[in-house]
């Protein structure tokens, strides 16, 4: 059996588990363990990926299998891996493992939240080892709904309105997306032969520019609301606002980057002429998100709002170095996307913790944490200086790699627009550092939560794993960065054979 | 000739007359009996176009049957000299305009439509053609309808009763009702 | 018997029949009335299919045996109606269509 | 008569056989163990639902082409046979109250002719087969829409269905005459012949298809299906939204494949149109809803228009989508209508407001609920969305991408009122939510059959490719 | 050829050592923490020193010149074939010196601290923060590519934002480091573009590929041009703004005082003699590039820093808190060193100014170090910053005194103490080429030590105020680093920087200028003694001062309002004129679109209701029209 079917299997397993046993920590007991075996065998996989590199394998997938499954569609379960996919595999098992620790306290219909949650997650690993587009779609689709639900049912505050939201614009994208998709693989091969959902197949074949043309756009935009792109991004304030903890994780940390992975692997690698075309409608309107949400997240007093909107600029960035189209820009957006899952779940998970200690989320209300809550409070300042970009953390890596990646662009369009997405660094600063001073430093605003306790075993758990990704890739960012660089060779080679520039 | 015209005219005058009659008479057993005439006027037709089975069936089944089985009803529902209040000027105008503007739209696409004659030999319809091909099983032949419609028959039958029977709680309700 | 009258006048007769009928339909408020009304608008395809049978296609006799076919369905859909009519006057006393309308919006 | 013809006939001869054999036995058999009806009728339409899907010979031509059948009208009809059973299952607990007992036979006999109709309307070869089979399948409804005589809402489902079905069959039937004046003839493959498009053709083939339409309750033929099916019995109302619906459109699709070929511009355009006004004006009236039933028939117009977008390319994915949508619509609808069935006869509660904190109290029908709701909408891994693909994915192979742009903003506003619901029943409060209780055996059993075939019709890839093996088209 | 590989474990000590007291500090108690920190420090000092005695003394010149030496590098991250940071260890004679100068003062700062720290809550974190500073600043100092040194720049802003805001409980050292690490990246965003531009042109961060005279850099001098100004320049301006942020330059200087908020010897060590001199260091290290590619960006460097000194210089003689008066002083003097810089020129003797600014970064490097750690004393004894609020203390604090007056006097450019020798090799350097900036220079001296003095008389002289406590001398742990630094303020100027750091590597001969040194003795007299009158016994002079010159006073005292004027542009301006109406246009405008959608969609349904009246008629009405329309349609209007 392939390595790669387990990461649909173990989830689906582990659901199955839950649904099973009957007692509250059985069902805790049992997500972590499948949470955690679904870990390890992400970091199999990533040493198996490495040795079959170093072995000399070229191939541009790793670890292929093709099941046929609707024939006379030509659709197939097609797997396979390169560097980008293992990396957001890895990404995804780490944040759905701290998601399930982040969440032990769940005490409200805690298995059908557990369920819930897997199930999110089998959808994002789902997408990540695929290749073909209607398995990608399905998968796809399959992670947005139990948002609702999780949203909907654990979540806080307006959490129907924001669910709601959040769930019809993603599945509005997903629409859009969807058109696309046919449009693709209506055009995926030339007349006479059959067409496919294989994305390595059709991009060994140039689509009509044309079709290109109309379906780029939608691809694109598709992928990039769920990618938080402006002006689409409005759900993602409310819906993490709204989420529950390990909900939130998951969706800023891993969610998200399906719209960065997706407008990547099939928006501008199965399109690159038309990509060409009309990046620059799309780098306008990322670096506005990059720089908008930035400034957003300043003026917020919620402290999911300053998330979210810190994800929109995050995420923009993201998109932003992908339409570079560039082996470095991009390979900085695969970087970026890793390591703002990493921290955002992060953050996400220090403000459920502090959430349920304080029971409010209004930074005015709180203040001087770091003298009550140390552990959680240290966290949440390396959490913030993973996101402004510290050195020594993922931050810096993914951004200096896509600012740099960027800046090689030969036009002064491309360079100028870098220079503005970088300006955000500085107003990252400006808003980290105001909720750090507000939150956490200073004296002690209210005495009420003087008696707070700091971080149970399950909190550290959750909190440590992800501070150790976060500085690890922040240290030693070159194997990771060229495991990318290297799976991202080919899809340049890709774009430059059609149109040199 | 002139024979056939006027005959023609004078029954299409009747339908139309009796039709629009039985379509706004304000009294409803009126109606009733304008409607018999139009049906029985389209017999007239029908004998005209040398289909006396069928103008036999119209009258019975149709005329006989079923305008009795509507008078039956009229006659459990309402007073004989009932009369209504006339519809109301708005739904009546839009009615008319709807049905006049599909008349319009009918009638100028089928004379917009040239008609050609038929090349073939008629056929003569008397009550042997019209037996054997009722039960017949090839080409051109009825029989299997003519099973099928027994079953709607009878399925309309059943379900007249399923409407009407009495007993059970419906009943209690209904005398609750009358009372 | 039908020589010198052109088919046409035999189609516009049956249509207009057909769309008084549709009027009644949509205008009378009695359910009675209203399935009068139909039996017109039935009434009149009839014209239509024996027409064409004998103007065009004289040599088959489908449109007879479909007006005959109908004649019969429609028989069976009025008594069904009928039926139904009189339950509808023992529940609501009356049976003028515009007020049975409980269920609307 | 040979064997062979009474094999290619199986469907409607067994209904018709069993029919009778409960007519017979409603006669004589000991008032007493009249309630043992219901079991005798289940087996006899599940024996006949078995016999269906024996593989003898199917195809062959009877009656000197009055009766055609094909591979996929026998599929056709063993789907419907799928439905039918379902729903006599649910039936049972309904027809066990007091006021329903002693009307049980009439109301199997009723749904198996009503079925035959629907059978001989998908085989017929000919205008006045399929005519009668149309009736057939309409007349008996209406009754069973009026079923509960002792509701006002029943009796007025009862009337506004069978008058607007009757006007709609004269406005078919007006169309066919036409259809007949210009061709000639009325079976189906000299129709095909003689179809070049004159303007009295279409003028034909419009009202015909508005007769049609009225049965799939296509915008704007569709005003009378909420009020019909609020005012139905639920189990009338899952048949009507279901089987009749199902039926119409299968025999739709024949027509239009088969007979009108030569005007298949005009008919894209026109399926165009409609199923755009279908998709929207069914969503939005379904936003509002306050009646579960109401809710679930603004729902199924929608469907119906998700379904002619599957038909518009008039390619054989387009056949094989429809097909197989109606499948998984049948487990789809009917699981939903399960629920509601379910909470009606125990409760009497029809409002989506009686479903709030409903999964606090029977979590199993909240989640089979939600997943018949999910199935509609289309999300995966759920078999409404294998569906849903496969008939967009028809449309866009004939390049309607525009349509399929229409389609897909429309399930998400769908996506938004299935929401409605399960917010309903999961997140809402309730001071007063519908108490636990226990579905008896038939109900739960319909039920475990509607949620697998929600599963099951998605994964497993071989039905769909027997029905595309199976269908036919450009 | 001597292998340095070993230099990397200057790095990587004071890194475990952040990590181990990071993580197991608090259990393994205060003292340990303490003792492990300074002991790792020592160290490394030692290995300094043995490379700093290596290099320049042990190792072959290549002909007569400092050759750079690659100690170790690996590739950290790659970004394209050309590009790719590498980490690494670079000696050449400016690293190594900065080596010296930045152990040397941390070795001392670090044992100065288990003393004054001694008590405090939070006492391991704050060696494990020093760690890392010292990680970092050593980083930044060896660094042999530009983005390295980027790297630690930005690691050395952050130690120092941790530092600032150790007292984290206390609003203003919260607010001073928030404020310290915005400005500062603020400017460093300067810092990233100059890199991007530069590497962009060149190719390379490798900084002895760029200032290589033959190298890509200095080959494009003529290149491509923007404004006027050629794009090296324009990068090096860039560059520049990062420099002068870390710096504290006029207009970023602005942080540097508030970041007295921290610990006293967080502010010898990082904000007055080695993180805020980075600045300077930055544009040594990449001086071929500004002195033979871009004399404009050097000409801004000269301005800006002779501007910066002047307007610190006065500054300082207004305000009463000592360390923001030492902060001033810092402000002042990096002023100078940067002045320094900019009146270079390339190469030999030209490149007198290269030489003197790290001359005085040096010496400024020590005795600035001894003055905070002087003032730290003080404090400690007194408990407040406030020099109105001292006064008379020469007694209690023998040592203080003594060590703060030969600091005093450097800083001051009396000789013979090490701050004449390098101000002179300055001012004789700004003589040569540009007289404007030698002007400024004479009156910075003059002011300088006028206002040096005026702290000195009234913390040690003056007025006797009455304290709580009888102040007394700090513990030895605190004195003994005043010593050592006072000794080495005192002979350091004996070092022979010009056969040692010079911009070309290359050895030159250079002599006191007396015609230029004697004038700023004198100038330097002429302030103490001022001073004197003033301060030495209690007056009115300074009020009367003060209330003549009542304006220029107050602008002095508010600092010319810059501050004010920073507040205005964050609080009114971005915060209130851009973020809010971006937060506002995002909830209103952009997700009232998307709601405004679910509302259309909600009233369209609520109006088309009526369509659905129950009416059997209507609904035949419109089946009829439809099916009309629908034909109409088919048959006369839409031809496809």
């Amino acid at each position: 059996m392939n390595i790669l079917t387990f990461f649909v299997v173990i989830p689906v397993l582990t659901i199955t588990g839950i649904i099973l046993v009957k007692d509250i920590k059985r069902v805790k007991l049992v997500a972590s363990i499948g949470m955690g075996l679904q870990l390890l065998l992400a970091a199999l996989l990533v040493v198996l990926y490495i040795m079959q590199r170093r072995a000399g394998n070229t191939e541009e997938m790793l670890f292929i299998k093709d099941f046929v499954w609707f024939k006379s569609l030509n659709i197939h379960f097609a797997l396979g891996v390169d560097g980008i996919s293992v990396a957001m595999i890895a990404l995804t098992s780490v944040v759905v493992f701290a998601g399930v620790f982040a969440s032990w306290e769940m005490a409200f219909l805690t298995k059908e939240f557990f369920v819930s949650l897997i199930l999110l997650a089998t959808g994002v690993f789902g997408f990540f080892i695929s290749i073909d587009l209607f398995t990608m779609f399905l998968f796809y689709e399959l992670a947005v709904i139990p948002m609702y639900l999780l949203i909907g049912v654990w979540g806080s505050g307006p959490k129907e309105y924001s669910a709601m939201k959040l769930t019809l614009m993603l599945m509005g994208a997903s629409a859009i997306l969807f058109v696309g998709i046919l449009g693709i693989y209506f055009h995926s091969a030339p007349d006479g032969e059959p067409l496919t959902f294989n994305i390595l197949r059709i991009s060994n074949y140039v689509i009509p520019i044309q079709a290109q043309r109309v379906f780029f756009p939608m691809t694109f935009v598709g992928f990039g609301v769920l990618g938080a792109l402006f002006p689409f991004h409005t759900w993602s304030p409310d819906g993490h606002s709204s989420a529950p903890t390990a909900v939130s994780m998951l969706h800023a940390g891993v969610l998200m980057k399906l719209g960065g992975y997706g407008a990547f692997r099939v928006a501008i690698f199965l399109m690159p002429e038309a990509a060409k075309e009309m990046s620059w409608i799309f780098i306008i309107l990322t670096s506005i998100s990059v720089i908008y949400g930035a400034f957003g997240a300043m003026v917020q007093k919620d402290l999911k709002y300053i998330n979210a909107y810190s994800s929109v600029s995050h995420c923009g960035l993201v998109l932003f170095a992908i339409l570079m189209m560039n082996k470095t820009a991009m390979t900085g957006a695969v970087l970026q996307m890793i390591s703002h899952g990493l921290m955002t779940a992060l953050f996400f998970a220090l403000i459920g913790m502090i959430y349920g200690r304080t029971h409010t989320r209004l930074i005015n209300e709180m203040g001087g944490l770091m003298k009550i809550i140390p552990f959680l409070s240290v966290c949440y300042v390396i959490a913030g200086l993973a996101s402004l970009g510290l050195p020594g953390l993922s931050g810096f890596v993914a951004e200096m790699t896509i600012f740099v990646g960027a800046f090689q662009h030969p036009d002064l369009f491309h360079r100028i627009t870098t220079i503005i997405a970088i300006t955000s660094i500085v107003i990252t600063a400006v808003y980290i550092l105001r909720v750090i001073a507000i939150l956490l430093l200073g004296p002690s605003r209210d005495n009420q939560y003087e008696h707070m306790n700091d971080a149970k075993w399950y909190e550290k758990i959750s909190t440590v794993i992800l501070i150790a990704c976060v500085a690890a890739i922040g240290l030693a960012p070159f194997w990771l960065s060229s495991m990318i660089g290297t799976s991202m060779q080919p899809v340049i080679d890709k774009i430059l054979a059609v149109n040199p520039f | 000739m002139i024979a056939n015209q006027i005959m023609f005219f004078l029954l299409s005058a009747m339908i139309i007359v009796f039709s629009v009659l039985t379509v706004t008479s304000r009294k409803i057993l009126r109606a009733a009996v304008y409607l018999l005439l139009v049906l029985v006027s389209t017999s007239g037709l029908y004998f005209m176009l040398n289909y006396q089975f069928l103008a036999a069936i119209q009258l019975t089944l149709y005329a006989g049957g079923i305008v009795v089985l509507i008078i039956f009803s009229i006659l459990l529902t309402s007073h004989i000299s009932q009369k209504f209040e006339p519809t109301g000027w708005k739904k009546s105008l839009l009615s008319a305009l709807a049905s006049a503007a599909g008349a319009i739209l009918a009638i100028t696409t089928i004379l917009d439509f040239k008609f050609g004659a038929s090349r073939e030999a008629a056929m003569e319809v008397d009550m042997h053609a019209i037996g054997k091909s009722l039960l017949s099983l090839d080409y051109d032949g009825y029989i299997l309808p003519f099973e099928v419609i027994s079953i709607l028959l009878l399925a309309a039958m059943i379900a007249g009763i399923v409407i009407a029977k009495k007993g059970g709680p419906a009943d209690q309700e209904s005398q609750n009702l009358k009372q | 018997m039908n020589a010198g009258i052109p088919i046409q006048f035999f189609l516009i007769l049956a249509t207009l029949m057909f769309f008084v009928g549709v009027y009644g339909f949509l205008s009378r408020r009695n359910l009675i009335t209203i399935l009068m009304s139909l039996e017109l608008v039935l009434n009149s395809v009839n014209i239509n299919f024996m027409a064409f049978n004998r103007y065009l296609f004289p040599h088959k006799m489908e449109g007879m045996f479909f007006s005959l076919f109908i004649i019969a369905v429609v028989a069976a859909e009025a008594a069904v109606a009928i039926a139904i009519i009189l339950n509808i006057y023992r529940r609501f006393t009356t049976i003028n269509v515009e007020d049975v309308d409980e269920m609307k919006y | 008569m040979s064997l062979q013809s009474l094999l290619i006939m199986r469907h409607e001869l067994l209904l018709a056989v069993a029919a009778i054999f409960i007519l017979t036995a409603e006669i004589f058999i000991d008032p007493a163990r009249k309630k043992n009806i219901s079991l005798i009728s289940i087996v006899l339409f599940a024996i006949v639902t078995i016999a269906g899907f024996l593989p003898f010979k199917l195809t062959g031509t009877l009656f000197g082409g009055m009766y055609v059948s094909s591979n996929v009208s026998t599929l056709m009809k063993n789907i419907l046979n799928i439905g039918v059973l379902i729903i006599l299952i649910q039936s049972v607990t309904w027809l066990r109250k007091d006021e329903n007992s002693d009307r049980v036979s009439e109301y199997f006999i009723l749904i198996m002719s009503t079925l035959i109709g629907m059978d001989f309307m998908i085989s017929a070869g000919h205008f006045l087969m399929f005519y009668i089979g149309l009736e057939l399948a309409t007349i008996p409804v209406a009754a069973l829409a009026a079923f509960e005589r002792y509701k006002n809402k029943s009796a007025e489902a009862g009337i506004k269905l069978i008058l607007i079905s009757s006007l709609s069959s004269g406005v078919l039937l007006y169309g066919l005459s036409m259809i007949y004046g210009t061709t000639g003839s009325l079976y189906f493959f000299e129709v095909s012949q003689h179809f070049p498009g004159f303007n009295l053709q279409i003028l034909g083939f419009i009202f015909f298809f508005a007769g049609m339409a009225f049965k799939i309750s296509i915008v704007p033929f569709h005003l009378w299906t909420a009020d019909v099916y609020e005012g139905a019995p639920v189990n009338i109302t899952s048949f009507l939204s279901v089987i009749s619906k199902g039926a119409a459109i299968f025999i739709l699709i024949i027509i239009l494949y088969a007979i009108f070929p030569s005007i298949m511009e005009t008919w894209q355009k026109t399926i165009l149109v409609t199923s755009i006004l279908t998709m929207t004006i069914g969503n939005l009236f379904a936003i509002r809803q306050q009646n579960i039933k109401r809710f679930l028939a603004f729902s199924s117009i929608s469907q119906a228009g998700y379904i002619l977008v599957g038909m518009v390319g008039g390619n054989q994915l387009g056949m094989a989508s429809v097909i197989y949508y109606i499948l998984v619509y049948i487990f789809s609808n009917l699981g939903a209508f399960g629920v509601v069935t379910a909470i009606s006869n125990a409760t009497g509660k029809e409002n989506i407001d009686d479903y709030n904190g409903l999964y606090k109290t029977n979590p199993k029908l909240s989640l089979i609920m939600m997943l018949a709701l999910f199935s509609l909408a289309g999300i995966p891994p759920l078999a409404g969305f294998f569906g849903k693909f496969f008939l967009f994915t028809a449309a866009a192979e004939k390049g309607f991408y525009f349509l399929v742009l229409i389609a897909v903003i429309n399930t998400i506003i769908s996506l938004y009122y299935y929401l409605l619901v399960v917010k309903a029943m999961f997140i809402n409060k309730n001071d007063d939510p519908i108490v636990n209780f226990r579905s008896d055996f038939p109900t739960r059993s319909a039920l475990l059959i509607c949620v697998a075939g929600i599963f099951v019709t998605g994964f497993a890839s071989i039905i769909f490719e027997l029905i595309k093996g199976l269908s036919f088209g450009n | 050829m001597i292998n340095f590989t070993y230099t990397v474990w200057i790095l990587i000590i004071p890194f475990i050592m952040f990590i181990f007291l990071g993580l197991a500090g608090h259990k393994i108690g205060p003292k340990l923490s303490g003792l492990l920190g300074t002991g790792a420090l020592a160290v490394i000092t030692a290995l300094s020193y043995i490379t700093a005695y290596k290099y320049f003394f042990a190792t072959p010149k290549a002909g007569d010149v400092f050759k750079a030496i690659l100690a170790a590098n690996t590739t950290w991250l790659q970004f394209t074939d050309k590009l790719h940071i590498d980490i690494g260890v670079l000696v050449d004679p400016i690293s190594v010196m900065m080596l010296i100068v930045v152990t040397t003062v941390s070795f001392m700062v670090h044992i100065y601290s288990t003393g004054y720290m001694k008590g405090e809550k939070g006492y391991e974190r704050y060696f494990a923060f020093l760690s890392l500073f010292s990680f970092s600043m050593l980083g930044l100092v060896v660094a042999p590519n530009i983005f390295q040194m980027y790297i630690f720049w930005e690691l050395v802003g952050v130690s120092s934002y941790l530092l600032i805001g150790f007292y984290y409980e206390k609003p203003s050292a919260v607010a001073a480091s928030k404020k310290a690490f915005i400005v500062t990246r603020f400017a460093d965003l300067g810092f990233l573009i100059g890199i991007l531009l530069l590497s962009f042109h060149t190719k390379t961060f490798d900084f002895i590929t760029l200032t290589d005279p033959s190298g890509p850099a200095i080959a494009q001098a003529g290149g491509a041009s923007f404004l006027g100004l050629s794009v090296i320049t324009w990068s090096m301006i860039f560059v520049y703004l990062g420099g002068a942020g870390k710096s504290a330059m006029f207009p970023f200087h602005i942080w540097l005082p508030d970041a007295m908020e921290g610990p006293t010897p967080v502010s010898a060590l990082i904000h007055a003699a080695t993180m805020v001199v980075a600045g300077v260091y930055l544009v040594a290290r990449m001086f071929p590039v500004y002195s033979l590619a871009a004399p404009v960006a050097l000409k801004v460097v000269a301005y800006v820093g002779g501007f910066s000194s002047l307007f610190a210089a006065i500054i300082a003689c207004t305000q009463t808190d000592i360390k923001r008066v030492l902060a001033y002083s810092t402000i002042s003097q990096i002023g100078y060193m940067m002045l320094a810089l900019g009146v270079s020129g390339y190469g030999g003797h030209e490149g007198l100014g290269y030489m003197a600014s790290m001359f005085h970064l040096f010496t400024h490097a020590l005795f600035k170090a001894l003055l905070f750690l002087g003032a730290g004393a003080i404090i400690h004894a007194v408990h407040t910053n406030l020099m109105t609020e001292m006064g008379g203390l020469r007694k209690y604090l023998p040592i203080t005194h003594l060590t703060f007056l030969i600091a005093c006097l450097t800083i001051a450019g009396i000789p013979p103490f090490s701050g004449f020798f390098s101000k002179d090799e300055i001012l004789a350097a700004a003589f040569q080429s540009n007289k404007i900036l030698f002007a400024v220079e004479y009156a910075v001296a003059g002011l300088t030590a006028f206002y040096m003095f005026r702290l000195y008389f009234n913390i040690f002289w003056g007025k006797e105020t009455q304290y709580q406590h009888t102040p007394h001398e700090a513990p030895f742990s605190m004195t003994i680093p005043l010593i050592i630094l006072a000794l080495g303020a005192v002979f350091a100027g004996w070092i022979p920087f010009n056969k040692l750091v010079t911009s070309d590597g290359q050895a030159f001969e250079s002599s006191i200028e007396w015609g230029v040194a004697i004038p700023s003795i004198l100038i330097g007299v002429l302030g103490i003694f001022v001073a004197m009158v003033m301060y030495r016994k209690e007056n009115n002079i300074p009020e009367r001062l003060a209330a003549t010159f009542k304006n220029t006073y107050k602008l002095a005292y508010h600092k010319f309002y810059i501050d004010e004027f920073y507040l205005f542009v964050t609080k009114k301006i971005i915060f209130r004129y851009i973020s809010e109406p971006i937060a506002w246009f995002d909830r209103h405008i952009i997700d009232g679109t998307m709601n405004s959608i679910a509302t259309v969609t909600q009233v369209v349904s609520f109006r088309i209701r009526k369509f659905q009246s129950g009416q059997l008629q209507q609904y035949a009405f419109v089946f009829i029209s439809g099916a009309v329309l629908l034909a109409v349609l088919m048959i006369y209007i839409w031809y496809w």
